[in-house]
């Protein structure tokens, strides 16, 4: 799966009426990440995998198929500095942190960059 | 409507559940794990405590001979006690008691081979 | 007359009012189990009053974090005086296993004095007793002290 | 007496014309602000002399007044249609017209020409006058500096001042005359004057809505004037005297002439705004403030319960009387419901005003002495209550640009003296020891035997205690020591103080307004029944005054103690961004403080319950006449 | 017509938990509610930097006070499955009582506090009062009243011995008894049906598609339970999850007090379940995991999510956690508009809401 | 002198009786609750600490108010216990009915703003009640008079059982328990978080309790004049309908003021009627 499709393959899952599990993301270089997507269907979890994501780059946001994802991209917002585009409801890292942390933190605690 | 009718008259005429602490102390569970105790004397700093403590509350000098664990950070969960070879730390069923101040454990050590006399300090 | 009247009330109802500052919930459900027929604190007048501007004493559970610190705060300069603050557990006292996390603050004295701490974790409802009691003595000194 | 009767009901005519011709601000000010000191002296010199049964003005330069007054009828009705063509409303060319050919038909055919005494007074009289000179006048005054003000706002080229102040003060000549009269056709005519005063004041702005509620308000009077006009025939026709005197003393008289009275009541219905008329009360908002105070408190609203009130002999045991108490009764519930569902303020004012004037109907219809009393009290305290509260509004609005209450939250901040003015105007409507609250009491004893009118004045009472409450305590606020006060012109703040003081001195001496003016009134031969006095001992209420007053001494030497206690924020939930009730919200963002009363829109919305309101008002109305047959 | 605004949280008396919620009102009537987080956000996913994996399962266990014990199976199980570990049964089976007596406890508390939510306090005293025999099987079995600690990686520490199986069996059967007592008012009280029955609905397909979890799914008609995968000791039971169709807050009340009976039932299955011979309570472990894992278990609240990355040293990679709490706000904001204002505590209740799982 | 006597146990006896009341009805609920409760004084003793703790209040209307609100209460238990006319007893009190609310309505706190409409809501579903059952009172006896009432033959309990219902209603209602105890409440748990009394503290607090104190007194006055003919019968029937209200507290949910004035006007005002009509028959 790339940038690109993500939408519509999300979209797919919709269609095929699966659940939005969660999204799960970890990093797999000093400033890229996996991103996976999971989704449920009759028990059985599918997982959509994002791989090899720079954390510069913005992803797009599913939050418009689900809107259940928005929570889960405002939490990546916060702990990776991810951006995401269309996001519904944007919090702008401000989910959990506040001011007073400087770091993004869970890479490697580089500093935050200033939000737009 | 007034389902809870009954019960509440029956608590009325029966004697409250209430537990009269701190007036009447009821016997501990025994495998409550109240407060850590340390008994310096066998301990021989061998750290495994300090290793396996996920609170990562309990220093041990092996230099300086001391093992000290802040007990206001100590999660009461009993690892130590159950990884330490010479089980020279035990749980007490009662919990600790509330205090003004936070003070620290610290425990002069004895590396093996070697006895001293423990000092206790608060 | 009124005012040895008023100040021997003053331990004889100590309402309090339990703010959860980030904890776990493990401190937090053993305060409100305080409240309920096997505990029964009101034996001792206390009432949990939920609003900063009646409580006589603040019982803080869990760690402090960035966001409730200000919070915190807040709450503790709408208490009216005399007050106390009981940290509960081992968050409340130092941060407990979370001391080293990045969004934790530490103990509850990091923002506002803290008058009794209750180790645990979670601390048990009669340790929670234990320390309101405790709370209380401090409590009287101040009030004793301040004339 | 002959020169006081002219003063009260001449002067006026006088200076209106006077404002009208001499174009001059302060010809208009020194005219306006004497006329209304020289009114208040001598509405109290009548006062003191007393009642009187009989008094007729004789001839002005050879012609009888009587016959002065006819022609001046005629033309009133003239200019009336001529309104009604202008403004293209079929309504009132109708009604008019009806009245033109009925007028003449009883003028000139039905009614034979004995003399009758123009005037009379009694002491309920004597206290219209009292109300409609000193505070009218007072209203009068405090509209000098707010037209000029209003003018400015509204940045008008040439004022149209003299016009305004020529309806203004004309209007308290033709109150003056209207509770004065004894020979029904004087009273028709000053009715009719009112009707078109405030018609030509509601529409004094000018706009669009201005005229269309103006045109409403005349075509509406129009029509209770066509009820006057048929009733006058009708009540006529079965006591064959023009004089009310003759009317009352006679009693109820038969199914005809009783129709009479309640088509004449109908008209004072209509006057006074009782549902389902109410809109053009609430339509005449549009005005300038003074016109509304006017209207509300001391005149037109009041010409319309005064004649209910003085017609009451003439219903007294009928079932009659029993409807119209519960009209009355029903006025005052469904207008205090739809109060409740307002937040504009005026229209609060508005609403707040049709229901006591319906408790007043209610006191009338239940025709008991000490029901009379309470109408005759309400009268009193509400015209001075309501006057102050509506200057208020005027002058708040004036500076904060909003008439909505919700606007004046906390208003004590900016304007503590108006605002304080206004709370305790508010309280004055609403809790003992104030004259109004003591004429609700004893409605609601005088009430108690008679079932359905007590449900609605159980009902009505609670509801009143809510738009009130919340209105008087949302205008309550913080100051911080040190910021400045507000700054009026002397002429708006006088009349505000003096009517403050009012409300709350004159509530202090209910006993003795009780004792003197009312009491030997019930037992005079108008009103006598076998006299039982109200439960309102003179101890009840200064007992209540002393204990109330020390308790709000006590109460404002707390209050004191604000400043030096140490400033917490409200309870915020322990978000709060600093002491003024904002917080830290979602996402970090600052959030203002807001806060909206309870309208229970679902219950109390103006729309549907207006709709309701009118069907029962109307079924009301015609159980009320057709129980007169 | 002005609207009120109302900061609801963070501290607020029947929020048991720091959320915060800005309320406007009209006439009541919710108009608009945005909710605020991160008053109990720790960072605890960042701390797999700092503690080896076996320390993680304490740390695990204090995402929550209250579901402490499921979320260290969760965590084991997932450890395990990367590490290829099995769990003798002996520790699978205790699991399961622990992990039910959790469940019990935690949705009578939730019960209690919901009671509070609409102003019910002798139905909370009555609830919390049968709650505390859990916490003393807990405490003397395994140590704590609410956050056992008995799990560790491979098994559990603690066991029980023949009397506290039968002193389980009675206490569960007093227990079983009082809630009989109480059912009627919970289900069928006149003022709780009043207060709760078409509160906050959700639709089957609402439930589905904002990702609901647990009770709140449940209580929506969808019958999706994670004890149905059969994870750990819950194959030996015999399981059917509890469904109701309302979708309202009544709806999820039911679900959960079913449950609570239906866990005195498993609780009794796996108390006879438990192996005779075999006394093995842990696995040998070995070596430090390596892979990724992801693992659901059913939480009280639903379904939680474990997602493991390690790359065979003693810290973790990463671990991610997605608790049913975090699933069930979206639908929460879906409930919340248009409800009455004295209605908000009721509906946020009634997902059983869990900051400290959501925000970990 | 007799009306010193009565003026001091209006003004000074009650209130304390009404304290102990206090302690007793939260003894008693604890024990509803299978719970042991607090000491019988424990309302005395939480209005002294009030006394002595900090105040703190948002600006001077709400000291204001507060004060008003005890002594409009304290008159009106004062001339219940005068004997006086029960509607001016009746205006007495809404006196510091609105002034509560308006003490509550004069701060930027939106929850006390909220608390304060709320209240208004209640205000204005038992006053027309309470209005009612007066006027029952008054056919009854013949006078809005307690005197007069007092002198009655036979119990009024007897002509106006429906009047009685009622005004255990309004009762629920003014001592603010379930399901009623929406705009404030004993206990804070609640999400007003006592609504009209949030931003009172120390003393000012204790004024409004001691208030409580005296409209609790005042209102059990007016069911105790339903059996005024035996001291006994009297206490039977006030501790009956007090420990019917701690039950009823005890055994429901707290409803909405939307269903409160749906149904207390719907019940109510049908009682009234059908006791006033059937006081008109008979
Ligand atoms: N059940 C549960 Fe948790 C977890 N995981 C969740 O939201 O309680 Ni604190
Ligand atoms: S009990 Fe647990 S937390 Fe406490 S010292 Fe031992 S290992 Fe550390
Ligand atoms: S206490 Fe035990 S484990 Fe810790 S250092 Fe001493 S001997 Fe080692
Ligand atoms: S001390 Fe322990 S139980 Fe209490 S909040 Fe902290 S982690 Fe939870």
């Amino acid at each position: 799966m790339t940038r690109d499709n993500l939408v519509s393959e999300v979209m797919n899952m919709k269609n095929e009426g699966c659940r939005f599990v969660t999204m799960s993301t970890v990093l797999t270089a000093e400033d890229a990440v996996d991103v996976l997507y999971h989704f449920e269907k009759d028990f059985e979890v599918t997982h959509l995998r994002l791989a090899d994501q720079p954390l510069a780059e913005p992803v797009p946001s599913i939050s418009g198929v689900y809107f259940c994802a928005m929570l889960a991209e405002n939490e990546l917002r916060d702990l990776f500095g991810m951006r995401f585009t269309g996001l519904v409801l944007d919090f702008n890292r401000t989910l959990f942190l506040d001011e007073e942390v400087t770091t993004v933190p869970l890479v490697n605690n580089c500093k935050i960059t200033p939000t737009n | 409507m007034l389902y809870l009718t009954p019960s509440v008259l029956k608590n009325m005429v029966k004697k409250p559940a209430t537990r009269n602490y701190p007036f009447a102390v009821r016997e501990p569970f025994d495998h409550y794990r109240g407060e850590l105790v340390i008994n310096p004397e066998d301990c021989i700093l061998c750290g495994s405590c300090m290793r396996k403590c996920p609170s990562l509350c309990i220093t041990v000098d092996k230099k300086a001979e001391t093992w000290e664990c802040d007990p206001y950070a100590c999660i009461y969960c009993g690892h130590c006690v159950s990884v330490c070879p010479t089980h020279c730390l035990s749980m007490k069923n009662v919990h600790r008691a509330p205090a003004p101040q936070k003070v620290l454990m610290s425990e002069k050590g004895h590396p093996p081979q070697k006895k001293k006399k423990a000092a206790e300090a608060e | 007359m009124f005012k040895s009247l008023i100040k021997n009330s003053r331990a004889k109802s100590p309402w309090i009012m339990h703010f959860d500052c980030g904890s776990c919930n493990g401190c937090d459900i053993e305060v409100l189990a305080c409240l309920t027929p096997l505990y029964d604190v009101e034996r001792f007048g206390v009432v949990n009053v939920g609003n900063p501007k009646h409580a006589d004493v603040l019982l803080v559970t869990g760690t402090v974090n960035h966001r409730n610190k200000k919070v915190l705060k807040n709450l503790y300069d709408q208490m009216p005086e005399p007050k106390a603050v009981i940290a509960i557990g081992a968050c409340g006292a130092t941060g407990g296993v979370f001391r080293d996390a990045y969004n934790v603050v530490g103990g509850v004295d990091k923002v506002i004095p803290v008058d009794v701490y209750v180790p645990g974790c979670p601390a048990k409802p009669e340790a929670i007793i234990d320390g309101v009691v405790e709370g209380l003595k401090k409590f009287q000194q101040k009030v004793e002290q301040a004339g | 007496m002959s020169n006081l009767l002219s003063i009260l009901i001449l002067l006026p005519v006088l200076s209106a014309l006077a404002c009208y011709i001499v174009r001059s601000g302060a010809v208009r000010r020194l005219v306006v602000t004497v006329t209304g000191g020289v009114l208040s002296v001598a509405s109290v010199a009548l006062l003191l002399r007393g009642s009187f049964e009989a008094w007729s003005p004789g001839t002005l330069f050879g012609l009888s007044w009587d016959l002065i007054i006819t022609v001046l009828d005629f033309a009133l009705l003239g200019v009336i249609l001529y309104y009604g063509f202008k403004l293209k409303s079929l309504f009132i060319q109708i009604f008019t017209l009806a009245q033109i050919v009925l007028l003449s038909v009883f003028e000139f055919i039905i009614v034979e020409h004995v003399a009758v005494p123009a005037f009379r007074a009694d002491n309920l009289s004597l206290i219209m006058v009292l109300i409609v000179s000193i505070i009218g006048s007072l209203i009068c005054i405090f509209g000098l500096p707010y037209m000029n003000r209003h003018e400015k706002h509204l940045n008008l080229q040439k004022t149209k001042q003299p016009e305004f102040f020529f309806y203004l003060v004309i209007f308290l000549g033709a109150m003056n005359g209207l509770v004065l009269a004894n020979n029904i056709l004087w009273l028709y005519f000053f009715f009719e004057v009112t009707s078109l005063c405030s018609f030509r004041l509601i529409g004094h702005d000018g706009t669009k809505v201005a005229v269309a509620n103006a045109t409403r308000a005349l075509w509406m009077n129009s029509f209770g004037g066509l009820g006057f006009v048929v009733g006058m025939m009708l009540a006529y026709n079965a006591v064959e005297t023009l004089s009310i005197a003759a009317l009352l003393t006679a009693g109820p008289q038969g199914a005809l002439a009783l129709t009479g009275v309640a088509l004449i009541c109908f008209a004072g219905f209509v006057k006074a705004a009782q549902v389902p008329f109410q809109s053009w009360l609430l339509g005449a908002m549009v005005a300038p403030t003074p016109v509304s105070a006017l209207l509300h408190s001391s005149t037109m609203v009041k010409a319309g319960v005064y004649i209910v009130l003085r017609l009451a002999p003439a219903y007294q045991g009928t079932l009659l009387s029993d409807t119209i108490a519960i009209c009355g009764a029903f006025t005052f519930v469904a207008c205090a419901a739809l109060a409740i569902g307002q937040s504009n303020g005026k229209k609060i004012l508005a609403y707040s005003t049709i229901s006591n004037l319906g408790l007043i109907v209610a006191c009338a219809g239940l025709n008991t002495p000490l029901a009379i009393t309470a109408a005759i009290m309400l009268i009193i305290f509400h015209a001075v209550s309501k006057s102050l509260l509506f200057l208020c509004v005027g002058t708040i609005e004036q500076e904060i640009g909003s008439r909505d209450i919700e606007d004046m939250r906390g208003l004590y901040e900016r304007m503590p003296r108006t605002s304080f003015l206004a709370i305790t105007g508010v309280l004055t409507m609403l809790l003992p020891p104030f004259g109004v609250l003591l004429g609700k009491w004893m409605a609601i004893e005088a009430a108690a035997g008679s079932i359905w009118v007590i449900i609605m004045l159980a009902l009505g009472s609670a509801l009143t205690v809510v738009y009130w409450a919340r209105w008087g305590g949302g205008m309550m606020g913080s100051r911080k020591p040190g910021q400045p006060s507000e700054s009026l012109p002397l002429l708006i703040n006088l009349p505000l103080m003096l009517l403050c003081i009012g409300a709350v001195g004159l509530s202090a001496a209910t006993p003795a307004i009780y004792a003197n003016l009312i009491q030997p009134m019930l037992s005079s031969a108008a009103l006598a029944v076998n006299t039982t006095t109200g439960s309102l001992g003179a101890f009840a209420v200064y007992g209540l005054y002393i204990a109330l007053g020390l308790g709000l001494f006590v109460a404002f030497r707390a209050g004191r103690r604000a400043p030096v206690l140490r400033k917490v924020g409200p309870y915020m939930g322990g978000a709060n961004l600093g002491e003024d009730g904002s917080f830290n919200g979602p996402m970090n963002q600052p959030v203002a403080f807001g806060a909206g009363n309870l309208y229970l829109s679902e219950l109390f919305g103006e729309q549907k319950l207006t709709m309701w309101v009118n069907i029962a008002g109307a079924a009301l109305l015609v159980l009320m006449i057709g129980g007169g047959l | 017509m002005a609207r009120t605004v109302i900061p609801f949280g963070p501290q607020h008396p029947v929020l048991p938990e720091p959320i915060h919620l800005k309320l406007v009102v009209e006439d009541e009537i919710v108009k608009e509610a945005v909710p605020a987080l991160g008053y109990v956000h720790r960072g605890l996913e960042m701390l797999v930097a700092k503690r080896d994996y076996h320390q993680m399962i304490q740390v695990c266990e204090r995402v929550c006070g209250i579901c402490s014990m499921i979320h260290a199976v969760c965590y084991s199980q997932t450890i395990e499955e990367m590490m290829g570990i099995e769990v003798p049964k002996r520790a699978q089976v205790l699991r399961v009582i622990w992990s039910e007596l959790h469940r019990m406890h935690s949705h009578l508390l939730w019960l209690g506090l919901f009671a509070d939510a609409f102003g019910f306090e002798a139905l909370f005293m009555q609830i919390w009062k049968i709650r505390e025999r859990i916490l003393d099987i807990n405490e003397a079995t395994a140590g704590n009243r609410v956050i056992v600690s008995v799990n560790v990686i491979g098994g559990v520490r603690a066991d029980l011995n023949p009397e506290q199986r039968d002193w389980i069996e009675s206490e569960l059967k007093i227990i079983e008894k009082e809630l009989k007592e109480i059912q009627s008012t919970v289900l069928n009280d006149y003022t709780v049906k009043a207060r709760t029955v078409g509160k906050g609905i959700l639709t089957y397909e609402q439930a589905w598609e904002l990702g609901a979890a647990g009770p709140t799914l449940r209580g929506s008609g969808v019958k999706s339970d994670m004890r149905m995968l059969k994870y750990g000791g819950y194959k030996l039971l015999d399981f059917e999850p509890v469904v109701e169709t309302a979708g309202d807050s009544w709806a999820r009340a039911a679900v959960r007090f079913r449950e609570v009976l239906q866990s005195i039932d498993l609780v009794r299955q796996a108390i006879a379940k438990i192996p005779r011979g075999d006394r093995d309570l842990a696995a040998k472990v070995k070596g430090n995991p390596e892979g990724e894992a992801f693992m659901r278990v059913e939480q009280p609240r639903g379904e939680c999510v474990y997602y493991i990355k390690a790359s065979g040293k003693k810290n973790l990679d990463r671990m991610r956690i997605r608790t049913p709490t975090f699933a069930n706000v979206p639908p929460l904001l879906a409930m919340v508009p248009n409800c009455e204002l004295a209605d908000v505590p009721v509906i946020v209740l009634s997902i059983d809401p869990c900051i400290s799982c959501t925000e970990r | 002198m007799k009306y010193v006597i009565l003026a001091f146990i209006g003004l000074v006896v009650a209130p304390l009786a009404g304290g102990l009341l206090a302690g007793i009805d939260r003894r008693i609920t604890a024990r509803l609750q299978s719970r042991q409760g607090p000491p019988i004084r424990q309302a005395l003793y939480d209005v002294l600490k009030l006394f002595g703790k900090e105040g703190l209040a948002l600006n001077k209307w709400q000291i204001i108010c507060a004060w008003v609100y005890l002594i409009a209460a304290a008159l009106a238990c004062t001339l219940f216990f005068l004997q006086s006319d029960l509607l001016l007893i009746f205006f007495v009190q809404a006196v510091g009915a609105v002034f509560l609310v308006m003490g509550a309505m004069a701060g930027r706190s939106p929850y006390s703003q909220v608390g304060a409409q709320r209240e208004l809501i209640q205000v204005l579903t038992y006053e027309p009640l309470l209005v009612l059952v007066f006027v029952c009172m008054y056919l009854a006896a013949g006078s809005f008079n307690i005197s007069d009432i007092l002198a009655v033959e036979s119990p009024l309990l007897a002509q106006l059982p429906l009047a009685y219902i009622v005004l255990t209603y309004i009762l629920t209602i003014k001592l603010r328990k379930s399901p009623f105890d929406f705009s404030t409440s004993h206990h804070g748990h609640q999400e007003l978080v006592k609504g009209v009394l949030t931003e009172y503290s120390g003393p000012y607090l204790a004024l409004t309790e001691v208030a409580h104190w005296y409209e609790t007194v005042l209102l059990l006055g007016v069911c105790a004049l339903f059996w005024t003919t035996n001291w006994l019968w009297m206490a039977v029937l006030l501790m009956a309908t007090y420990f019917l209200e701690l039950v009823i507290d005890n055994t429901m949910a707290r409803m909405t003021w939307r269903w409160m004035l749906k149904y207390v006007w719907g019940i109510g005002l049908a009682m009234s009627v059908v006791n006033l009509i059937w006081l008109y028959a008979g």
